[in-house]
């Protein structure tokens, strides 16, 4: 398995969830994203991700990173699906492993919000009135995305 | 010579994914030059070169690769 | 399936998955616990589980009422196994769903926390150097357990 | 007659999975018979009376199904 992937292959949980596993786990987590319909009143017919491919993987590897130095011991895996997606199929799969599960929760919530600050993947809304990249919003601040590690 | 990647709605609205620019160029010049390129925003893009986020100081110098990073919305 | 199922089959952590998909999910947490060879010094040489069935299902069914309340619209589904399980068996897989990531994360870690102050399923640890029932530890106070909604 | 169910460590030390007591009975009684039977730190089981936690002064009636249940340690 390829620990920190970014293609338009349709994602397998059970693959990640395979491959954190080993004797001294005591707990797994694992976070699926998935497409969902609505949004408020707002109605979504597919979703559309575009990466900077090479540059993605390599910050969910520097994010896997990070997570060891925090969390030691930890074990993470990021799968992360671009191109069209359909509603209720599956944009992003996170596992963590860990002897603990504080550590395997915490992980793997830190994965996802590290994702949505510093891996290059954007999200287009196609709604039923049109269609938005989302993410170029009024928080952001120019330069370095909040919390990088240097 | 450097090349400038771009994604999402930088791509769409510069109607391509790359060009390329004399160097050497701060990123900050790389950004006045994208609004004057029709860029909406471009205050509040971020760069980075050679897959590492850089801030306006940087130099960029030829043969590397600048992308230029709208607000990411993965996950 | 049944969402909350305390027995002795192997468990199946994409059926749960599966359970609580729907249109309007976004975010989807799975938790699994696994059987873990080392803690500390001692080492695991297989688990054994004992639960008093229909009341362990029963609070299962409790907890994923209580998350409802608190966390409206976010469905669980929890499976435990009981019995003999070796090194690396899951013994426990616990599914959240929810509209929005922060309340599937804060569900699933309740629920397990949960699980673990109510539901009355019983762990003995065959170390290399004999058995020991888990959880009947100076902590416990008399009564109803702590945290219990009445 | 009430039931009363055993399990883990009160199950081993009692050697049953059950017994029968006469009702009404105080789940405080019930306690200090298990300590009567050598049960080990019955100060600290918890009971549930038909698959509900109940506390010490709480009342056994005809009928009714007790398990003990130690501290327990799923998950």
């Amino acid at each position: 398995m390829n620990w920190y992937q970014v293609n338009e292959h349709p994602l397998d949980p059970m693959a990640l969830y395979e491959g954190v596993r080993h004797r001294n786990v005591g707990a797994v987590v694992l976070f699926i994203g998935t497409v969902r319909e609505m949004t408020g009143e707002k109605q979504t017919e597919l979703l559309e991700y575009e990466a900077y491919v090479p540059m993605a993987e390599k910050m969910l590897q520097q994010i896997a990173d990070e997570i060891t130095m925090r969390w030691p011991g930890t074990l993470t895996a990021v799968h992360h699906r671009i191109g069209r997606l359909d509603i209720m199929e599956e944009a992003v799969v996170i596992a963590t492993s860990s002897a603990h599960r504080a550590d395997a929760y915490e992980a793997n919530r830190y994965a996802i919000e590290r994702i949505k600050e510093i891996v290059p993947i954007w999200k287009r809304e196609h709604w039923t009135d049109g269609t938005e990249w989302m993410g170029d919003q009024k928080e952001q601040r120019p330069g370095r995305p909040k919390g990088v590690m240097t | 010579m450097i090349e400038v990647l771009c994604f999402a709605h930088v791509a769409e609205e510069l109607k391509t994914r790359s060009y390329t620019m004399t160097a050497p160029i701060t990123i900050a010049v790389l950004r006045t030059d994208l609004t004057a390129r029709g860029v909406t925003g471009a205050e509040r893009l971020m760069f980075a070169v050679n897959e590492r986020y850089e801030t306006d100081a940087y130099v960029v110098h030829d043969g590397d690769t600048v992308a230029v990073i709208p607000m990411v919305s993965g996950g």
